[in-house]
């Protein structure tokens, strides 16, 4: 854990409302919080409760309804942010190699530079062999391993993940955990990670933020005091049971709260 | 394509001839006189270029141009619109339209051109203005026959039998028709009214501002035409010169077509003869309402410049 | 979280204005008006080169009570709409059969461009000889001009058709025509639509070609007549018609684009 | 598993040859000249009319060793592709700017559009005044016939570009420029190329008729001096070598297609 | 589970490679399996293994290079499967309502019939309100419970599912499968669905098939035979965690084979 609490992310009274024909569809409610630096934080929550919402805004591409979001870290020239997209978001036209070689060629990286990053990325998430297939001829999961592969090859201060590793089967999955653990490890980032499995939050998160639905807020801030570096062993622990306890019985509360997800607007 | 005389002067004057069409052996007096030297004699060196007749008028007219061949009624229209263009000398004694038909069709006077359905270009220019002219001095109403706008399809369509009669330019059509081996029958307007046929054509400001460079410019063509109609084989060589592929054309068809050229040409220009055509223009051109007022005919051509 | 409405503050409601599509012609319009009198009390042109706007106004009114501006009008609106409809349908028509078949398109192509480069004034003899000199033969070079955007926005419209759907479609079991109605039509749609805008466009022009090469009716004959008789203003007459004709076009398909497209808008955060 | 390389069975041959896209193209040629000749044998019209494929080609060979067809040629060539590389870049420049900003475009078009739907006769007194009867006011001509199908297919091409990736490159922090590079030119390069190939086609009229209204040189006017001469070999002679130049043209662009968009191929199950 | 062992799928030396530029990448070799009528199979495998391309061959998307796929029951006229693809495949231009309904139009149904049927499914897979919302409106686990409900609503013999929860929230994810169990048991259906879950995979399926790496065999074909109906409670059980343990312990084996993995040709 770091021992000073300097701020990496500060969101205060963010408010997201879209535009509809007959009013507006709020998604975000008046939320709050903040991420200290180099610390890894899990988002969970349920389906269309405003979590993609949440990071699209905090990388810059909506603006909010009401609110502010700062990242006060001095360090921090202009908000560094790397992004996963919940959607793998390649371009078709260029190979696997030149999907992930994009942020550094962006970057203006000597060719060597971006030859060798690359070729350490694919290797990284498994992908050798494929560096000259196009994103069609990939399968989900390769294609997803692409996208989490172009976000670290960028080496940003803040990663922010959009279930990164939803397509991916359970020993890949594993795999690419303890690789974004390794990472953060060496590199000291800040971490702000969407993902639907309770247990891959709890093993790989500082601190787990449960959000309601829709208007969204958070509902539960929970500190994982589980010691690092993580082991597997932890996983049967009491300790970690009762953690994921909690935050399965706060999202099953949030969805008691309305058994059947419906629409709501304001006029 | 830029020709200049034998001798080239840098002391020539260089100026431009505008002509209509594209280079073909009816504009021989032109090239005759650049290729006998007419022209540097006078102390110019011509450019030829070709281009559309209004478009031309228009630029001679606003000054961008300052010599052109153009027809007669050009002339009046344009003045009637207010552009100062003027004819200096009458390079056709004659209009050179006529209505062409096969021989079996039976057409030997406009009157046979009742009930018939006649092609021409279209309702404007010198084959339409001719025609109803000639319609207009046989009696003939619009209802008395059918004109239909074919573009320059003429010979195509007396051929193919689209239509019974069509329009067209004495030199042209009917030296090919003939040299297809038909044969057909000629109604020339001419041969029932004088109108003025085409002129060459400058400005009112060139005549006031440069007179003597107008009188060079007639004589030197005068000069073209008088030996052109003199020596058409010579003439028929010269244009070979100018005008692109006339030795891969069938040179049967040019050739008739510079000697029925030469047949409209003016070979001896008196002041005064002209009147009469200027005056009968302008009367066809009013009645076809092609013009709603009469121009002063003092203005529109000059025989101050006849050789 | 109440005030989620926007307020119309005088800024916004010059944005709402100014995005809306025919406020911005119409100050195109009033800008090209200006700049015309600008130009006419500059250049100083004579009227038979440059007439002023209020000469043509003045012609423009003359030749509408006359009737002389609707007869013609009517008659190049007729071949203009036949040729879009005949010209777009074939080539959408083509389009859709040629983009099945590779080899198809491969022999039918050079065939395609040929046609495409001929000027009209070329072949028109033949044209006229086959199909008279009436309102067929300007039909038929108006569908001709129209005939090739459209059917290269359609094959290209068509290619671009996402695989994955197209996957979904045979996973459904569709047929032909159910995937043409309702996969290949709606996502070759934009695409095929740019091509009509073109199409639209030209038109116009074709209609104008083909009354120029031969005809005794139609704004490019009337054209034809002011230029014969140098009444300039006449041509500018005839001449903004037309523009106006071919503006009006596209404007409508870009109306039906703005209907057909509305799925393409992205909500806004309030 | 060893047999999975595809056995060259004769009919495999066939369609590897058909799919070729050149091999079509040739057939078509032969097809399209057996044709021409059955015609002229069957309808015997006078050569004044339809010449027969040998005649046509007799006056070639002699058109060609005189030296007159390559001089007209060239300068046509010359004309075209001044005027498509002109037209397109200004389109693809405008088509850019003109994506960016609804207002600019909404503002803009009109007079596109009506640019477009002026017939070129009608200003041509103008365009002679302003730009000279020369090789400009050709190249102009053709410019602004190409001008328009590119102008379209590069607003279109850009309207699509899929939204994601425009988020991708934004939450990349990418610049305009490199927006424009990675993402823009090649997400619209398939409908852009569908534009440029109706350019590359109209580009060809462009000139032609440029030619036709004022010109001493150029293809057009060999057709002119063919006509006017009544030496319809001559015409023929003209008309299918620019249909050469249209379709060689479009081949080049085709052939740039399928190098640029090869990501496209998807590959088979062997 | 049927008490008369009918085949309604018969998959029998299935291979298929794909055509590289320099050889060609065999992914099925050799595979064989049968599915029986109303039995409800679950594939598991790593990422880039081949399932999607063995349920696309399935679906008669993907000619297969060798082997044959056949439907033998004898009430299906022709094969009648339905197929969830790993991603949504929504169609852009048309609202949430409108792409589940698409298979009832193609299928010629009446309007009413339509109505109902969409509604019906909207509101099972938690949709209700956002029916004239177009797929970019919606969340990804949104998107991919349309898909779901669209291959639901056609009612057919056989289901094809490519990781149809994927990005599914925990509960969410509960719920859906509950649902198709649900509908799998009242209309009796053939099953055939791809989940990187193995607990998912157990508590839903008969039988468990674990596929190896590319290019991909069966190396474990296991019944379960845990009763139904399933409760959650049976997740706990023993029997469960010992069933887990076998595929995990596979999955685990296979992946060992070839540490890292990589791309291998036939050229
Ligand atoms: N561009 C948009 N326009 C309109 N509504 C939107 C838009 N993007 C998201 N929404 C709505 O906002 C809500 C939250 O969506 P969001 O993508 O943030 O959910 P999520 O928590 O990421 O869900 P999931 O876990 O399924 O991905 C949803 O109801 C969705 O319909
Ligand atoms: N159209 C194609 N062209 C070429 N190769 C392909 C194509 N489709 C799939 N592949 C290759 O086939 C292999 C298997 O892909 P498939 O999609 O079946 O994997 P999968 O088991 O579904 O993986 P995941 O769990 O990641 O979705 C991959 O290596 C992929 O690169
Ligand atoms: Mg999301
Ligand atoms: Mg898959």
């Amino acid at each position: 854990m770091p021992s000073s609490p300097k701020i990496a992310l500060e969101v205060r009274g963010l408010s997201i409302a879209f535009v509809e024909t007959d009013g507006s569809l709020e998604v975000l409610d008046n939320l709050s919080f903040t991420v200290e630096v180099n610390s890894f934080v899990c988002v969970i929550g349920p389906s269309g409760g405003g979590k993609s919402t949440l990071l699209r805004a905090l990388s810059g591409l909506l603006t909010p309804s009401a609110g502010e979001i700062r990242f006060p870290h001095p360090s921090h020239i202009g908000p560094q942010t790397g992004m996963v997209f919940q959607k793998p978001n390649l371009m078709p036209w260029r190979t696997l190699f030149d999907n992930i070689s994009l942020p550094l060629e962006l970057a203006g990286r000597s060719k060597e530079e971006i030859q060798q990053a690359t070729q350490e990325m694919i290797d990284l998430v498994g992908l050798h062999g494929f560096e000259k297939s196009y994103p069609h001829e990939l399968s989900g999961g390769m294609a997803q391993r692409v996208a989490i592969a172009r976000s670290l090859v960028q080496d940003p201060e803040i990663l922010l993940l959009d279930e990164p590793f939803g397509q991916l089967d359970a020993l890949t999955r594993e795999r690419m955990g303890e690789e974004l653990l390794r990472i953060w490890g060496e590199r000291r980032k800040t971490v702000l990670m969407v993902t639907h499995s309770i247990s891959e939050a709890i093993y790989l998160a500082d601190r787990v933020l449960v959000m309601t639905r829709r208007p969204a807020q958070i509902s539960l801030d929970l500190p994982i005091t589980l010691p690092r570096p993580r082991t597997e062993e932890m996983r049967y622990q009491p300790e970690f049971g009762r953690l994921a306890q909690l935050v399965h019985e706060q999202l099953s509360q949030n969805d008691d709260a309305m058994a059947m997800p419906t629409k709501s607007k304001v006029a | 394509q830029a020709s200049s005389a034998p001798e080239s002067d840098a002391q020539l004057r260089e100026i431009t001839l505008n002509l209509t069409y594209i280079p073909n052996v009816q504009f021989a007096p032109f090239y005759v006189a650049i290729e006998k030297g007419y022209f540097a004699e006078e102390g110019l060196r011509v450019t030829l270029n070709y281009g559309n007749e209004a478009d031309l008028i228009a630029l001679v007219g606003s000054g961008n141009q300052q010599f052109m061949v153009a027809s007669g009624e050009q002339v009046l229209m344009a003045r009637a619109q207010g552009l100062p263009v003027v004819a200096v000398f009458p390079w056709y004694k004659d209009y050179p339209v006529g209505v062409v038909s096969l021989k079996e069709k039976n057409i030997h006077t406009p009157q046979d051109l009742k009930g018939k359905v006649i092609g021409l270009p279209g309702l404007y220019g010198a084959n339409y203005i001719g025609f109803e002219a000639l319609a207009n001095y046989a009696g003939l109403s619009d209802a008395d026959y059918t004109l239909a706008s074919i573009g320059f399809t003429q010979v195509e369509a007396v051929v193919s039998q689209t239509v019974d009669a069509a329009v067209i330019y004495l030199p042209n059509e009917p030296s090919q028709l003939r040299a297809m081996g038909y044969e057909i029958n000629l109604i020339a307007v001419s041969d029932y009214l004088d109108l003025v046929g085409n002129v060459l054509v400058t400005n009112e400001e060139t005549i006031a501002n440069e007179p003597e460079l107008v009188r060079s410019v007639v004589r030197a063509f005068y000069r073209g035409v008088k030996a052109a109609a003199e020596n058409p084989e010579e003439a028929y060589a010269i244009c070979a010169n100018f005008v692109e592929n006339l030795s891969e054309a069938d040179q049967a068809v040019q050739q008739a077509v510079l000697a029925e050229s030469i047949k409209l040409w003016e070979i001896d220009p008196q002041p005064g003869t002209q009147q009469e055509r200027w005056e009968n223009m302008q009367e066809v051109l009013l009645q076809l309402g092609l013009m709603s007022q009469p121009v002063d005919l003092q203005g529109a051509y000059s025989d101050a410049f006849l050789p | 979280m109440t005030k989620l409405q926007n307020p119309l503050t005088p800024k916004v409601q010059l944005q709402r204005l100014t995005s809306q599509r025919w406020v911005m012609a119409v100050l195109a319009l009033l800008f090209g008006l200006v700049l015309w009198q600008l130009l006419w009390m500059l250049l100083k042109l004579p009227a038979f080169i440059l007439p002023s706007p209020a000469m043509v106004w003045q012609k423009f009114l003359v030749s509408l009570s006359s009737g002389l501006l609707w007869r013609h009008f009517s008659f190049t609106l007729l071949e203009v709409l036949l040729g879009l409809l005949i010209g777009s349908s074939l080539a959408a028509l083509l389009g859709y059969f040629l983009s099945k078949s590779a080899w198809l398109e491969n022999f039918v192509s050079p065939y395609l461009v040929a046609s495409q480069s001929v000027p009209v004034v070329a072949i028109a003899p033949l044209l006229v000889i086959w199909f008279g000199p009436g309102i067929f033969s300007k039909v038929l070079i108006c569908s001709l001009t129209v005939f090739f955007p459209v059917l290269i926005n359609t094959l290209v419209g068509l290619r671009e058709v996402p695989q994955d759907l197209r996957e979904l479609m045979r996973s459904l079991r569709a047929t032909p025509a159910q995937t043409l109605r309702y996969l290949e039509l709606p996502a070759s749609l934009p695409v095929f639509l740019g091509g009509l805008r073109v199409g639209a466009t030209l038109s116009v022009i074709g209609a104008i070609v083909g009354e120029l090469v031969g005809s005794d009716r139609g704004l490019g004959f009337l054209i034809n007549v002011g230029r014969g008789q140098y009444d300039t203003a006449l041509v500018f007459v005839a001449v903004i018609t037309l523009m106006a004709l071919a503006a009006a076009l596209y404007g409508l398909i870009l109306l039906l684009e703005s209907r057909l497209l509305a799925w393409q808008t992205w909500r806004k955060t309030v």
